[in-house]
C-alpha cells in the first residue's frame, strides 16, 4: 500500500476477472465460423444483413436466423486515428478504430485497421481481414483489418 | 399530467479529483443544501430516487453506502437507476404524477478519478463483440466526429467554437471545473488526441454530484417565488451497435423531443449534455435549436463532466436560469451510452 | 388516484447454475418472448421497457441495459434501469406498475436478471476497494449472526430453519423453472449437510443461478381484456434504512415494518394473515421464513417459528409461503425479487400450475436486498377493485 | 459444423485508485498507532466506530473523535466453515459482532483461541495486536480478539449493534 502524504490515504487496485461467457447459436456459430476464418452475417427482417449477427432485429426485436456468408474485405464507413493505444486494443502501435461495411453486408463491424500512417486511411477504402495466425472462436480471431492489397 | 416543478438544485464543486472527500461526504453538504432551499425535511419528502454505477465508484453497491448522506430514518420510500440522475429524476417525476406524493429528493454522483474512465466505459459494449477489443470512450466518439464532420457542413472550426464558447459561459459558473477565453484557432492549431477529436473537444475527468428537489402543484408554489415547472420530459433509447446506427443524427433525442414538446414554444435557452463537441451539434440540429437560443450558459459538459450527475446538472441549471427569472422556457438534455445512445428531454418553463 | 395496473403476462427463463445454451441478451429474451406471449402480444405493442438486476460485476457489462436494448425490443422507446441490491426485481416491478398508474404509457414490459456463471458470485458481490472491511466471509457471513440473534431472542427450536429448507425444495419439485429438483430431499438431507456459516447449513442456502424473469403490465383498459385473467395490482411500496447505525434493529427491520404497512394499507388489508392467502418471500437463507413473517406482520414477534412448525406455511397450510419453492430453489440475484412478485400474481391469476394454491385471491409479492434495508413489495388480486 | 463455439473467455481488467475518506482515513492510521477511533453523533450522541465521518441515522457530519478501549463483548456471530476467497484464516473460523465497551454499534471482527461451539453471546472479549512493527493502516493489525474471561453480560438491543 503507498504510503500517502498527509490527510489523503489512497491505494490503488484491480478490478479483475476472467469472465466465462455462454455464446448461445447465433453468436456462436459467427464465432465458429471465425475460427473457420469465415465471416458470416444474419439476414434482419427488413432483408439487410447485419454484421456481426445478432440475434434479433436491431430495430424491432424480432429473433432472427438466416445467415449469410460476407467479406472478407470491405469499406471504411468511418475511422478514427489512435496514436497512443491502450492497454488491450488489438494493436500496439499507432492505428485506426474503424467501422467496416463488409461486401454483402449492410451495417459495419467495429475493428481495428493496420494502416502504418494516418495519411493512408480514409472513409470508403477498400479494407479486409487479416487473421490471427492461431483461430479460437472469438472475436479477436479478427486481428485487425489492413489495407486491401497491402 | 400533474404539474411538477424544480424548486431546488445544489451541486458539488465540479473537481478533476475530490482526493479524500468519499461520495457520501461529498452528498451530505448538498443534500442539507438542497433540502434548506426547499424548506422541506427528509422527512416530509415523499420520495427519493439516485443515479449512479458500480463500475464508475469500482465496487459493487455502491449506492448503499451514499445512504448514509440523508439521515434515512425513520425509513424512506427510495429508488436507484443504475444511469444517470436524470433518470432518477424522470422516476421521481412518475411517482409525482402517480399522486400518491408531492415532492421528491433526486441526486446523482460519481467519481470519474477513481478508474480509468476512457477504459471503464468501454465495459458498456457489446461484450462479445466489440468489448473484447476495448475501444475506449474518446475513440468511439471520434468514429461519431469524423462520420458528422464527412457527411455535413459541420468543421472542425465548428468543433473548436463550441469548446470556447462553453467555456466561456463557464467563467460565470463558479462549480465550472474548466473555464476561460479560448481562441478556436489558437485551439485549432493543438495536436489531435484521437484524429479528428483534439483535447478540447473532449470533456474533462469530473468528480461531482447533483441534487434536485421537486415539488407538485400547490406545494411548489409554496416552496418557489418561481418554480421551474415541467412542461414535458421523455427518453428514448438506440440499438446499441455503433454500426447499426447513422452516427451523425440523433433519432432519439429527436423522438423524446416531440413527445416532451420541446417546439410547442419559443426557447431561451438550452442545456446540453454533450460531453464531445461534435455531440453538441449533432444535438442542436435534433432539438431543432434556432439562433438566439442561449446554449449551455454553464458551460455544459464540455466544462465539467460529472458522470451519473451532468446529466442531472443540466436539468438543475436549467432550472436554476428560470426560478431567477432569467429565463422563461428552456430545454434541458441528458445522455446516456457510447455516442448519444440513449437520450432525455427535458422541457422547463416558468409560470 | 391513477390507472389501474394489470399484469397480462409473465415469462420466466428455466432456472439453472449455468444457462450454458444461451446469451446475455438470449437469457433475458426468453423470459420477455414467454411473457409476451402469456399477454398474447409483441415487441411493437410495448411502450416502454423497465429492467433491473444487481451488480454489473456479475456479468462484468457496465449498465447492460444499453447492450440489451435491442435485443428487449426497446429501440425507439423510453427504458430505465433499476438497482437497488438484492431487493432490485422487486422494484423494478414497482418501477415499471408506476408508469401504468401514472397514465403514462399502455403497457410496460419489465424484466430483470442474473447470469452469475458468467463469473463467481462470492467473487461479484464482494468489493474489492482497499480499506474495505478485512473480514470478508460472503453473504452468510453477514446474515448467520441476524439468525443467532432472532434465534436466542425468539428461543426458536434448531430444526425451524430445516423444516423451512425441506418444505421450499418440496414446492420446488412442482415448479418446472425451478433451479433445484432435488427429488430425494429430506429433513435428514437438510441436517446432514455441511455447516457453511453457522447457523446456517448448506442445504438452508440458496443457490446461484443463472435466469430472468419478465412481466406485461397494461393500463385497466387493455388488461380487462387480456386473453388471460390479469392480476390487479391493488398497492406497491419499497422503503430504504441505512446499513449500519447504533440501535439499528437489523433482524425485525422497521423499513421491512414500514413497507408492509404502507402496502396492506393502499391494498385495504386491515389483517394480513386474514386476508392473503399467499405470499412470495425473499428468503435466501431458511431461517429468514420466520423473521420475515413477524416483519410482515404474520406472526407476533418472537412467534413466526410456530407457524413454520405447525405447518401453516406449508403449501396444504392456511398461509402459504414461497408455493414456486422461493429463493431457496432458484437465485438469479437480480431476478429473484422479480420472480416473488410474478409468482405471486400467477397464483391470482389461476395460472401457478401444480403449485397453484386453490381459491387463491389475494397475494403478497416481497424482496430485499442490502444488509436487511432494501425492501419491496406488492399485492396482487384477482378481483378488480 | 463440428465442435461449435458455446463459451468464450473475456478477461477484463480495470485500475482504479480508491481514496478512503476524511474519517477512514483518520480511523485507520490511529489503527498504525494502536488506537480504535470512534466518534460521537452530535445528532444523537451515539458513538460510532469505526468512525465513518457520519451518522447514518441522523444524516449529519460527525467530528468528535472518541477513542474506544480494544475491549468490548461479543452480541452475536457465526461459525464459518468455508473458505473464504483472499483469505488466509482457516475454517472454521468466528466471525463476531464485538460492541467495544463505550462504542453504541458493533465492530465486525474475529473470535479466536476458543473453541467454536463455546463462543457465545454475551462473553466479554479483547483485541490480541500483532507486534508493533508489523502495524499499518488496517484493522488486520488486530489479528483476532480473545475471551477476557469476565463474567458474560446480559444482551438487549440489536442484531449486530
Amino acid at each position: 500500500m503507498a504510503s500517502p502524504p498527509e490527510q489523503l490515504l489512497s491505494a490503488s487496485y484491480a478490478l479483475e476477472y476472467t469472465y466465462t461467457r455462454s455464446v448461445g447459436p447465433v453468436i456462436g456459430r459467427f464465432l465458429t465460423g471465425l475460427r473457420e476464418r469465415r465471416i458470416e452475417g444474419i439476414v434482419g427482417s427488413d432483408g439487410k444483413v447485419i454484421v456481426p449477427p445478432t440475434e434479433y432485429d436491431p430495430v424491432t426485436g424480432e429473433t432472427l436466423e438466416d445467415f449469410v456468408e460476407v467479406g472478407p474485405a470491405g469499406v471504411v464507413t468511418t475511422w478514427a486515428w489512435v496514436s497512443e493505444p491502450r492497454r488491450g486494443q488489438p494493436l500496439d502501435r499507432p492505428f485506426a478504430w474503424a467501422l467496416i461495411r463488409l461486401d454483402g453486408a449492410d451495417t459495419a463491424l467495429l475493428h481495428a485497421l493496420d494502416a502504418g500512417d494516418e495519411s493512408r486511411v480514409s472513409t470508403g477504402m477498400r479494407v479486409t481481414a487479416r487473421w490471427r495466425e492461431e483461430t479460437t472462436g472469438h472475436i479477436r480471431d479478427l486481428a485487425c483489418f489492413e489495407p486491401e492489397g497491402a | 399530467m400533474r404539474d411538477v416543478a424544480i424548486v431546488s438544485f445544489t451541486q458539488a464543486p465540479n473537481v478533476r479529483d475530490a482526493g479524500a472527500m468519499n461520495e457520501v461526504e461529498i452528498l451530505m453538504p448538498l443534500v442539507a443544501e438542497a433540502l434548506e432551499k426547499s424548506t422541506l425535511t427528509l422527512q416530509e419528502i415523499g420520495f427519493t430516487c439516485s443515479g449512479s454505477s458500480d463500475y464508475l465508484a469500482g465496487a459493487p453497491f455502491s449506492f448503499v453506502m451514499a445512504i448514509d448522506a440523508l439521515g434515512a430514518w425513520p425509513p424512506i420510500s427510495e429508488s436507484h437507476v443504475e444511469m444517470d440522475g436524470a433518470w432518477a429524476l424522470y422516476e421521481a417525476w412518475v411517482k409525482l404524477q402517480h399522486g400518491a406524493v408531492d415532492s421528491a429528493l433526486v441526486y446523482g454522483f460519481g467519481k470519474s478519478s477513481s478508474g480509468e474512465i476512457r477504459d471503464v466505459l468501454a465495459l458498456q459494449l457489446d461484450p462479445y463483440y466489440v468489448a473484447p477489443l476495448w475501444p475506449d470512450s474518446v475513440s468511439l466518439a471520434a468514429l461519431q466526429a469524423r462520420a458528422l464532420l464527412e457527411s455535413s457542413a459541420y468543421s472542425e472550426k465548428d468543433m473548436a467554437e463550441v469548446a470556447a464558447r462553453n467555456r466561456r459561459n463557464a467563467r460565470s459558473n463558479p462549480k465550472a471545473q474548466l473555464s476561460g477565453d479560448f481562441d478556436s484557432a489558437a485551439l485549432l492549431a493543438e495536436p489531435y488526441l484521437v484524429s479528428p477529436l483534439r483535447k478540447h473537444d473532449c470533456p474533462p475527468i469530473t468528480d461531482g454530484a447533483a441534487v434536485v428537489v421537486l415539488a407538485a402543484d400547490d406545494l411548489a408554489r409554496r416552496i418557489s417565488k418561481r418554480p421551474a415547472w415541467i412542461r414535458g420530459i421523455d427518453h428514448r433509447i438506440e440499438p446499441h451497435s455503433l454500426g447499426v446506427r447513422d452516427l451523425t443524427r440523433s433519432p432519439s433525442t429527436e423522438l423524446a423531443a416531440e413527445k416532451a414538446g420541446v417546439a410547442r414554444g419559443p426557447l431561451d435557452l438550452a442545456e446540453l449534455h454533450a460531453p464531445f463537441t461534435h455531440q453538441e451539434l449533432i444535438l442542436r440540429d435534433a432539438l431543432g435549436l434556432k439562433h438566439g437560443v442561449d446554449i449551455n450558459p454553464s458551460g455544459g459538459a464540455l466544462a465539467a463532466n460529472p458522470i451519473m450527475a451532468a446529466g442531472l446538472a443540466r436539468i438543475g441549471e436549467a432550472a436554476t436560469r428560470i426560478s431567477g427569472g432569467l429565463a422563461n422556457r428552456a430545454v434541458a438534455h441528458a445522455t446516456s451510452g457510447p455516442c448519444l445512445q440513449q437520450n432525455l428531454v427535458c422541457v422547463l418553463e416558468g409560470e | 388516484m391513477g390507472e389501474l395496473c394489470g399484469v397480462v403476462g409473465i415469462g420466466q427463463t428455466k432456472y439453472a447454475a449455468k444457462r450454458g445454451d444461451l446469451s446475455i441478451a438470449g437469457l433475458v429474451r426468453e423470459a420477455a418472448l414467454r411473457a409476451l406471449e402469456d399477454a398474447d402480444l409483441e415487441w411493437k405493442d410495448v411502450d416502454a421497457v423497465v429492467i433491473g438486476k444487481a451488480p454489473d460485476m456479475f456479468e462484468g457489462v457496465m449498465m447492460p441495459e444499453l447492450y440489451l436494448a435491442d435485443a428487449l425490443g426497446a429501440v425507439g422507446k423510453p427504458m430505465l434501469r433499476v438497482h437497488t441490491a438484492g431487493s432490485v426485481g422487486g422494484s423494478t416491478s414497482v418501477v415499471a406498475a408506476s408508469l401504468i398508474q401514472a397514465g403514462i404509457h399502455d403497457r410496460v414490459l419489465t424484466v430483470s436478471f442474473e447470469k452469475q456463471s458468467d463469473s463467481n458470485a462470492m467473487w461479484a458481490l464482494s468489493s474489492k476497494q482497499p480499506f474495505s472491511p478485512h473480514i470478508n466471509a460472503g453473504a452468510g457471513g453477514y446474515f448467520a449472526p441476524l439468525i443467532r440473534t432472532y434465534i436466542r431472542r425468539s428461543k426458536a427450536p434448531d430444526h425451524i430453519g430445516m423444516l423451512v429448507a425441506l418444505k421450499d425444495r418440496l414446492n420446488a419439485l412442482k415448479n418446472p423453472y425451478a433451479h433445484l429438483h432435488l427429488e430425494d430431499i429430506s429433513l435428514q438431507k437438510v441436517e446432514s449437510s455441511p455447516m457453511l456459516w453457522a447457523p446456517i447449513r448448506y442445504l438452508e442456502s440458496c443457490p446461484s443461478s443463472d435466469g430472468a424473469c419478465a412481466m406485461v403490465l397494461a393500463r385497466e383498459a387493455l388488461a380487462k381484456d387480456a386473453p388471460r385473467p390479469p392480476a390487479w395490482v391493488l398497492g406497491t411500496a419499497m422503503r430504504t434504512e441505512p446499513t449500519m447505525f447504533a440501535g439499528r434493529e437489523e433482524v425485525n427491520p422497521q423499513a421491512g415494518k414500514d413497507c408492509a404497512a404502507d402496502v396492506f394499507s393502499q391494498a385495504g388489508i386491515t389483517n394480513p394473515r386474514e386476508q392473503i392467502d399467499v405470499a412470495e418471500i425473499y428468503v435466501p437463507f431458511s431461517w429468514f421464513e420466520p423473521m420475515w413473517m413477524e416483519n410482515l406482520g404474520f406472526a407476533a414477534e418472537g412467534e413466526g417459528w410456530k407457524m413454520t412448525d405447525e405447518g401453516e406455511t406449508a403449501l396444504e397450510g392456511d398461509m402459504p409461503i414461497n408455493a414456486s419453492g422461493g429463493v431457496l430453489s432458484s437465485n438469479p440475484i437480480g431476478a429473484s425479487g422479480m420472480i416473488r412478485f410474478a409468482e405471486a400474481a400467477l397464483q391470482v391469476r389461476g395460472l401457478a400450475g401444480e403449485h397453484q394454491i386453490d381459491g387463491a385471491r389475494t397475494a403478497l409479492g416481497h424482496a430485499y436486498g442490502g444488509g436487511s434495508q432494501y425492501i419491496s413489495m406488492w399485492v396482487v388480486s384477482s378481483e378488480r377493485p | 459444423m463440428d465442435n461449435p463455439i458455446e463459451e468464450i473467455q473475456t478477461p477484463i481488467r480495470l485500475d482504479y485508485r480508491y481514496t478512503a475518506g476524511g474519517a477512514t482515513a483518520r480511523f485507520l492510521r490511529g489503527l498504525k498507532e494502536g488506537r480504535i477511533l470512534g466518534q460521537r453523533c452530535p445528532s444523537c450522541q451515539k458513538v460510532i466506530v469505526p468512525a465513518r465521518g457520519a451518522c447514518a441515522r441522523c444524516g449529519v457530519a460527525t467530528k468528535e473523535e472518541i477513542e474506544l478501549p480494544d475491549r468490548g463483548t461479543v452480541t452475536t456471530f457465526c461459525v464459518v466453515h468455508i473458505p473464504v476467497p483472499g483469505s488466509a484464516v482457516k475454517p472454521p473460523f468466528v466471525c463476531a459482532t464485538i460492541k467495544l465497551d463505550g462504542a453504541d454499534i458493533g465492530l465486525f471482527h474475529l473470535v479466536s483461541e476458543i473453541p467454536p461451539d463455546e463462543v457465545r453471546p454475551g462473553m466479554r472479549v479483547k483485541a490480541q495486536w500483532k507486534p508493533r512493527e508489523e502495524w499499518d493502516c488496517t484493522l488486520e493489525n488486530i489479528r483476532y480478539f480473545t475471551p477476557t474471561g469476565e463474567p458474560d453480560v446480559e444482551l438487549e438491543g440489536s442484531a449486530h449493534a
